[in-house]
């Protein structure tokens, strides 16, 4: 009889989990592979509350920043050792990013199944109606604020850009990419150039150049204005290439995050996640290889499941070849967010600034030194 | 205030209750409404009080129509036959909630209540909830909300049917007092006897929906228009024994076997067929002189101050009041007397009385 | 004579010992463990990976102490007292005036009546979703409606503007409150009886004045306990603030049962979560407390 | 004539307040397109209406049956373990009663997501996580039990003493007299309360979300939350999803209105 | 079936509502329960019943103690004062309950409601609700529930108050009809003298929670032991007017100016204050032989069969029931007559009557 892995996963009916399942039985007829969907924000409590019970599954998938925190817990296994013996995974073919996120300490404990980052997606037909050069997005933040601002038109409903600066980790997942590129991180948050980063965003709030809903959207939300015609510009990443394909009636094209003065440092964000094997796995050899089955197939996430690779690898004939292309090289400049085994600590007080910068409760300055002070307490610890 | 019901019509769904009532009270009448339950009295009462809609016809008080108007703008006190008492009012708080609404003063208030308190004997009990009175007690409450008021009308729904004797004397002549002292017009149904007859300035009395007769009291009680009213006024009811116009036409035959003749204070055809009516009180034994029958003594049931006899005659029954007791046994044969004036005569067809054109028998002084 | 065991549970005494332990036991195995856990908790050094074992280290008072002191602490104190009010008095309110107005006689009374059961069935994620696009600022149906009726004719950022954000919520949460206070006042409605009405009309009272001194007084035990699971109900409302606006724009939304779950299962402080509801429970002893006083002056059968 | 002007009010404030279920059947019409478009379209103008797909492709009869199953169980729970006991806090007075009540109120006192995890860490060591669905019918009956109690004691307490007194002298024991007398004159808001208790099970969604791990035992509300991912949330699909969800039994609580709501007036006491 | 009370208490919190009973009701006996309103009538009929917790004393019904027994054991039938309706059943099926409980099978069960109701003239009415009734048919449905069945026991709290005349005359003679064929013992509230006198065997008359007096009816009539009984019993009340014994021993001297003096049945010390009471149908007008006083007429009212005269004497008020019509106008002299044998006597003080030892006064056969 077959033995039976148990694979948790953030995925939907035919993402990822469910099409590495399929494969992976097709070609191991001897395993069954049982994928059971957890929402995204519950990963780490079902994660934890299984390792309590011991109904722990066999593979799981764990965004990149909780990667930390469930290793300091002990709920992974150590994988280092198994990855040596592997010879289909190598952990320096990876982006500097995506390896970050997989170890701790030196030791790895999981295996990244892809990449995302963030870019920006632009409305080339309304750059052309506006007199703007849709060849030549914006490279800076001011060319940028420039063109948002002349793309603006509340008459017709248009906003020259969308983002988001929610009040939960995609808000953090956006803003660190203009700190970082101004000169901080999670870490130092009220650098002087992290607060010109915020008072970047609070402008583009402040003259409607964004919408002030921007607030309580997440991403897929705000690329929906953009789709829809409402914002000329989206700072937004791969996974939405499938939808804006479909919904958007225009000529769109992508283009990297602009840099804060001309040759500057660039910065992305890093998307996606990793699978893991929990410690109390029941089949940690089986599991195992199909973690390194999976890795295996990195060159065919991005036109099979729409995940930029996170190893170098040559991914034949791209969908969307002049978006890949951009993607890829925004995968570069990508950071992980901590890694640090309180990142949710740190990504809360950040989130809080950022949104009582914008609705301007506080000064920009003031509301990262509060928040600062919240993540020196978290990281002193 | 002159309250005048024109055609006033009720239904309950496809139930007719109030067919075509046509009544006139005059302002500070007096007036009981009586009629055998169910007969649509409390409903008559709760039209005129604005509780229910009047299906047809038209409601004035004092002239006024107010058909259309609600309760609280006919300035009516009525006493429920339910009570209706506030539940989560104490007995104070019941009866001093229509002063209140008028805004009265808290000591004025609290002064009419005591004093209709004083006259239902409630005084006690001011600070229980009606869940905590005896029936009698709830009774006298739903009272006390009526006439701690002063309205132009009252009415009231069988207001003392669960008081004692004593108590509903009592309360007979503090109700005709107020009504008095007001001068306010009142509605009183009532299913007692002596209250109809002694509180009332006039006497309407109802029949499943309909006005069968109306006027003084001692008039319905001397000549009740038919057979209807002749057996509800006046209790025990009147005996009402078929019988038959004999040749003569001077005298009619009790039906049955031997039935006796009794003579008539008029003339009829002979042979018609009649009810004859006979008032038990009316009723005398052994007398010598006036009309007078056989009959046999079949059950006799005393009160103390009166005698109920129940008698054969010519195998029909009929009740004798005698104002004392009796010493006789069941079956003593016994000869009735009666005086042929107070011999009532019924058609036998329509129930309608053949004597209510004659004039009042001359009753006084016959002691 | 004594009741025979068996036939004290049918007659006497024991019949209501038996009614009242069904309910008791049961809550007292899988309500009130729970609860004793949580408080255990809250005097704990706890997070999501030790929530299994028992021997973790007390701290005391150390919790409350740190969930006092923080920031937000004040302001979600004051947002979660702002927004229990108004949704409670506003459901009340509205409630009892639908229940009045459905009360009377009319076609269709039943009908539609019964649509309103539909805020019930749906699920609080849908809810929050809809909500969430009905109020949006740029698009949403609200907006643009104010815009075409002329009452408000520039957008509203419902939502994202820290001035409106909790009432944004609120609003949603009396919408979805109405049923459940406009059926039970219909119950507590039809159960007063008609000739109460009916002696206050005739003691001079006007349509106010029964409503006052008849319908409220004659209805305690109901609004009673609707008042107090209200407040419970409201105390607990999570869907619509996850699915609007996560309490946000920097708690300028957030409220205490919200920003207990954040504690506990975005950050996985579960000691603070936990703290957070023991305080909230305190509150609810005091509108228990209430309630408990309030049904002496019950009218009862 | 006045019947029919407040029919007619009565439809305008019910289509009022039944805006947000129209929007719900208005987006799921919508494509992701239109439901961000501004200003909004009132009627959708390219509907598309996916409900086979999402149905089957979904497996919401397997969902709507388990949410079926804890809802019906919760409630026949809640009535067995909580309508006597409501009837006894409605007759009695005094201080025990009193403790109890209070005691009854507090038991609702926690939100079921932090009543989740020490149930949960409970249920697994008594093995019920097992039977899943027994489990969420259990940890629900708990947080409705409360409710349900307090709501139906307050119908109770309408229900008039001496009709039981004259149902004990007609021959009933006092257990009988509940069952005949006093639960058929409260069952105005025995009904509702029953009605609420069953649609708060039939939605509930943390205990299932958590108890429950096995896909084919999953209710339907949970099911509802894939259309939410990390990156996406598919408003149509959840608005698609949640008008097959919630209309069938819209249309049922209309057509059983006579019975559940309308009886509501007819039924008065006394 | 007997019933037995022994030291019956019951207080309602710290209502003392009824004091020590004591009351052996032989098997099959009638017994009316007389007295004020709110002296604790129907909590007696509700302890044996068994409704009311007994806060002191036993109960035994045959013999058997029950006082801790259930309703439902008891074999009881009552009717409530309040009627206590299942509003949510037909008039028919309120009637068939208590023989649905005891699974008698469905066309009994509808036999003995169609003959019930029959006797109820509820015939009409078996598919109403009770809300659809007027008062007096839902007291006959109340009355229905009760006579359906034969129980041990009947328990009647005022249940003919709310009908008319006739009504009330007819089911009279059905209840005490059934009560006979039934063998049953029965317990009957009323406020009707006519009621407690001619229907019962037994008559008690209660008082603030204590029984004063009971006997046979007639017994009660003819000797009331206090002035309470004497004024309960018989309507209009007994006059009772304060007197005091003239030096002779064998005469009383009315109180106030000019009191007149009447002659008493037996001897009593000179100048002991008492109460002399004289019952108003003991009065007579003008008559030659016995003893005589003058009045002044104040009001007449009559009902038609009955007149009841009020007079002034010596200042203080009486009652004079006739049973005729008097032609007389207010303010005329009149003589009264009474027979010595009628006069009551009780003590001042204590109240309690001085005349309870001597023989019944041989009334009857004084026509
Ligand atoms: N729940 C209660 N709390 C306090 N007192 C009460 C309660 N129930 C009755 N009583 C009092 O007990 C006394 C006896 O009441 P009961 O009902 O027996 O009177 P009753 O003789 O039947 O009077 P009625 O002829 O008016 O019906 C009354 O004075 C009443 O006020
Ligand atoms: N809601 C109703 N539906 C149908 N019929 C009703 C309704 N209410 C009253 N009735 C009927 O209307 C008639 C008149 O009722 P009403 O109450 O006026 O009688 P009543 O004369 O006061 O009798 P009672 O002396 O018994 O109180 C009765 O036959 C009664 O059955
Ligand atoms: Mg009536
Ligand atoms: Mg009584």
């Amino acid at each position: 009889e077959p033995l039976t892995l148990d694979f948790w996963s953030v995925d939907q009916d035919g993402q990822y989990a469910y099409g590495m399942a399929k494969a992976y039985e097709a070609a191991h007829p001897d395993i069954k592979v049982n994928v059971r969907r957890v929402q995204f924000p519950d990963m780490v409590n079902d994660l934890a509350r299984a390792a309590m019970t011991g109904n722990v599954p066999d593979i799981s998938y764990v965004d990149n920043p909780d990667v930390a925190l469930l290793a300091s817990r002990g709920a992974l296994s150590d994988l280092t050792g198994m990855i040596a013996a592997d010879k289909t995974i190598d952990m320096e073919s990876f982006y500097p990013g995506p390896r970050g996120a997989a170890s701790v300490n030196g030791k790895v404990y999981a295996v990244p199944r892809g990449a995302n980052t963030l870019a920006l997606f632009y409305n080339a037909d309304m750059f052309k109606a506006h007199g703007l050069d849709p060849d030549h997005p914006p490279q800076t933040w001011d060319e940028f604020y420039a063109a948002a601002k002349t793309l603006t038109d509340p008459a017709k409903n248009v906003y020259g850009l969308a983002f988001s600066a929610a009040n939960s980790e995609e808000g953090t997942f956006q803003f660190l990419p203009w700190v970082q590129m101004a000169g901080g991180n999670y870490d130092h948050i009220n650098t002087p150039g992290a607060v010109e980063a915020l008072q970047f965003w609070q402008k583009l709030i402040d003259e409607k150049v964004a919408s002030p809903d921007t607030l309580v959207r997440g991403q897929y939300d705000s690329t929906g204005t953009f789709n829809a015609g409402n914002a000329a510009m989206v700072v937004s990443g791969p996974w939405e290439l499938p939808r804006m394909s479909r919904d958007a009636k225009f000529d769109w094209r992508v283009a990297l995050l602009p840099v804060k003065t001309a040759g500057g440092p660039r910065a992305s964000a890093l998307g996606e996640g990793t699978n893991v094997i929990p410690t109390k796995a029941k089949h940690p050899k089986e599991a195992f290889a199909m973690i390194s089955f999976m890795n295996a197939r990195m060159p065919t996430v991005w036109n099979d499941f729409g995940f930029l690779p996170a190893s170098k690898v040559d991914v034949p004939d791209p969908k969307w070849p002049a978006a890949y292309k951009v993607f890829a090289t925004a995968l570069e400049d990508a950071k992980v967010r901590g890694p640090s085994p309180d990142w949710v600590k740190i990504s809360k007080p950040i989130q809080t600034a950022v949104q009582a910068a914008l609705t301007h409760q506080t000064d920009a300055k003031t509301a990262l030194d509060t928040a600062q002070a919240q993540i020196d307490r978290v990281l002193k610890k | 205030m002159q309250i005048t019901l024109d055609g006033l019509q009720k239904h309950y769904g496809t139930y007719h209750a109030l067919k075509s009532i046509d009544l006139a009270v005059p302002a500070g009448q007096f007036v009981a409404l009586v009629g055998p339950s169910g007969c649509g009295k409390s409903t008559l009462l709760r039209t005129i009080a604005g509780l229910e809609a009047i299906s047809a016809g038209t409601l004035r008080i004092a002239g006024e129509d107010v058909t259309r108007r609600p309760p609280r703008q006919r300035d009516v006190a009525m006493v429920f036959q339910s009570y209706a008492l506030y539940p989560h009012m104490t007995v104070a708080e019941n009866m001093g909630y229509a002063l209140k609404l008028r805004r009265l003063n808290r000591t004025d208030i609290a002064r009419r209540t005591q004093v209709a308190a004083a006259t239902l004997g409630l005084e006690a009990l001011l600070g229980r909830y009606p869940r905590e009175l005896s029936g009698g007690q709830r009774q006298r409450v739903a009272m006390g909300r009526a006439i701690v008021r002063d309205p132009k009308v009252f009415l009231f729904d069988e207001p003392l049917s669960n008081l004692d004797a004593a108590l509903r004397v009592h309360m007979r002549g503090e109700l005709r007092d107020l009504h008095d002292r007001l001068a306010a017009t009142s509605v009183y149904v009532t299913h007692d006897q002596i209250e109809a007859m002694t509180m009332a300035d006039h006497v309407v009395v109802m029949r499943a929906g309909r006005i069968e007769q109306q006027g003084r009291p001692l008039d319905l009680y001397d000549r009740p228009a038919s057979r209807f009213v002749a057996g509800f006024i006046g209790s025990p009811a009147m005996n009402i024994l078929p019988g038959t116009v004999d040749p003569s036409g001077r005298a009619a035959r009790l039906d049955g076997a031997e039935g006796p003749l009794l003579s008539l204070p008029m003339l009829l055809e002979p042979g018609r067929p009649v009810l004859l009516g006979l008032r038990p009180e009316h009723l005398r034994l052994s007398q010598e002189g006036g009309a007078r029958f056989d009959g046999v003594v079949d059950h006799i049931e005393s009160t103390g101050s009166t005698t109920f006899v129940k008698l054969k005659v010519a195998s029909q029954a009929m009740v004798m009041t005698l104002a004392r007791r009796l010493d006789v046994t069941l079956g003593d044969p016994m000869q009735i007397g009666f005086d042929p004036a107070d011999l009532h005569i019924f058609d036998r067809e329509s129930e309608a009385s053949l004597v209510t054109q004659r004039d009042a028998p001359p009753r006084a002084g016959r002691a | 004579m004594r009741l025979s065991v068996f036939d004290t549970f049918r007659d006497g005494r024991g019949l209501d010992a038996l009614l009242v332990l069904l309910t008791l036991v049961y809550l007292i195995v899988f309500g009130l463990a729970p609860i004793l856990y949580t408080v255990l908790m809250s005097l704990q050094q706890v997070d999501m990976f030790t929530l299994g074992d028992f021997s973790r280290p007390f701290v005391g008072f150390a919790n409350y102490v740190d969930v006092l002191t923080r920031p937000e602490a004040g302001m979600v104190a004051r947002h979660t007292l702002v927004f229990v009010a108004l949704s409670v008095a506003c459901q009340l309110v509205l409630g009892f005036a639908l229940a009045l107005f459905f009360q009377q006689d009319f076609p269709g009374a039943g009908i539609m009546r019964g649509l309103f059961l539909a805020a019930w069935i749906m699920p609080g994620l849908v809810v929050g979703g809809i909500w969430r696009w009905m109020l949006a600022g740029d698009n949403g149906v609200v907006n643009s409606l104010l815009a075409v009726t002329h009452l408000h004719p520039t957008k509203i950022f419902w939502m994202s503007d820290p001035a409106t954000s909790l009432y944004a919520v609120t609003i949603a949460n009396i919408w979805l409150g109405i049923p459940f206070n406009m059926l039970l006042l219909s119950v507590g409605l039809a159960a007063i009886p008609k000739d109460l009405y009916e002696a206050a009309q005739l003691d001079g009272a006007g349509p106010v004045e029964r409503f006052r001194s008849i319908t409220l007084p004659m209805m305690r035990a109901t609004l009673g306990a609707l008042v107090s699971l209200s407040v419970i109900f409201t105390l607990q409302q999570f869907d619509l603030f996850a699915g609007m606006t996560q309490g946000g724009p920097s708690n300028s939304s957030n409220v205490a049962q919200f920003w207990s779950w954040q504690l506990s299962f975005q950050t996985y402080d579960i000691a603070g979560g936990s703290t957070i509801a023991v305080l909230m429970i305190a509150v609810v002893i005091g509108v228990a407390t209430l309630y408990v006083r309030s049904t002496r002056h019950e009218q009862i059968g | 004539m006045k019947r029919y002007l407040l029919t007619a009010i009565g439809i305008g404030i019910t289509g009022a307040y039944l805006f947000p279920l129209y929007w719900m059947y208005a987006t799921a019409l919508k494509d992701d397109a239109e439901i961000v478009q501004y200003p909004p379209t009132l009627v959708p103008q390219r509907p598309f209406w996916n409900v086979g797909e999402v149905f089957f492709g979904r497996h919401m009869p397997s969902y709507l049956w388990n949410s079926l199953v804890v809802a019906v169980g919760v409630t026949a729970l809640v009535i067995v373990l909580g309508t006597g006991c409501a009837y006894v806090l409605g007759r009695a007075r005094g201080r025990w009663v009193d403790a109890l009540l209070f005691f009854v109120l507090m038991m609702q006192v926690l939100p079921s997501s932090l009543v989740v995890t020490p149930l949960f860490v409970g249920f697994n060591l008594a093995g019920l996580l097992g039977t899943p669905r027994l489990a969420v019918i259990l940890a629900q009956t708990a947080k409705a039990l409360p409710f349900y109690v307090v709501i139906c004691r307050a119908s109770f307490a309408g229900v008039p003493r001496d009709l039981e007194e004259a149902a004990l002298v007609d021959g009933h024991s006092r257990l009988a007299a509940f069952f005949h007398i006093a639960v058929p004159l409260a069952r105005n808001g025995i009904l509702v309360a029953a009605v609420l208790v069953f649609l708060q099970s039939f939605g509930e969604y943390v205990f299932a979300r958590s108890m429950i791990s096995d896909d084919g035992l999953q209710t339907a509300t949970v099911g509802l939350s894939a259309f939410l991912g990390p990156n996406t949330s598919d408003w149509h699909g959840i608005m698609t999803y949640s008008a097959i969800y919630v209309t069938p039994i819209l249309i049922i609580f209309v057509l059983l209105q006579r019975r559940i709501v309308a009886g509501l007036t007819a039924g008065a006491i006394k």
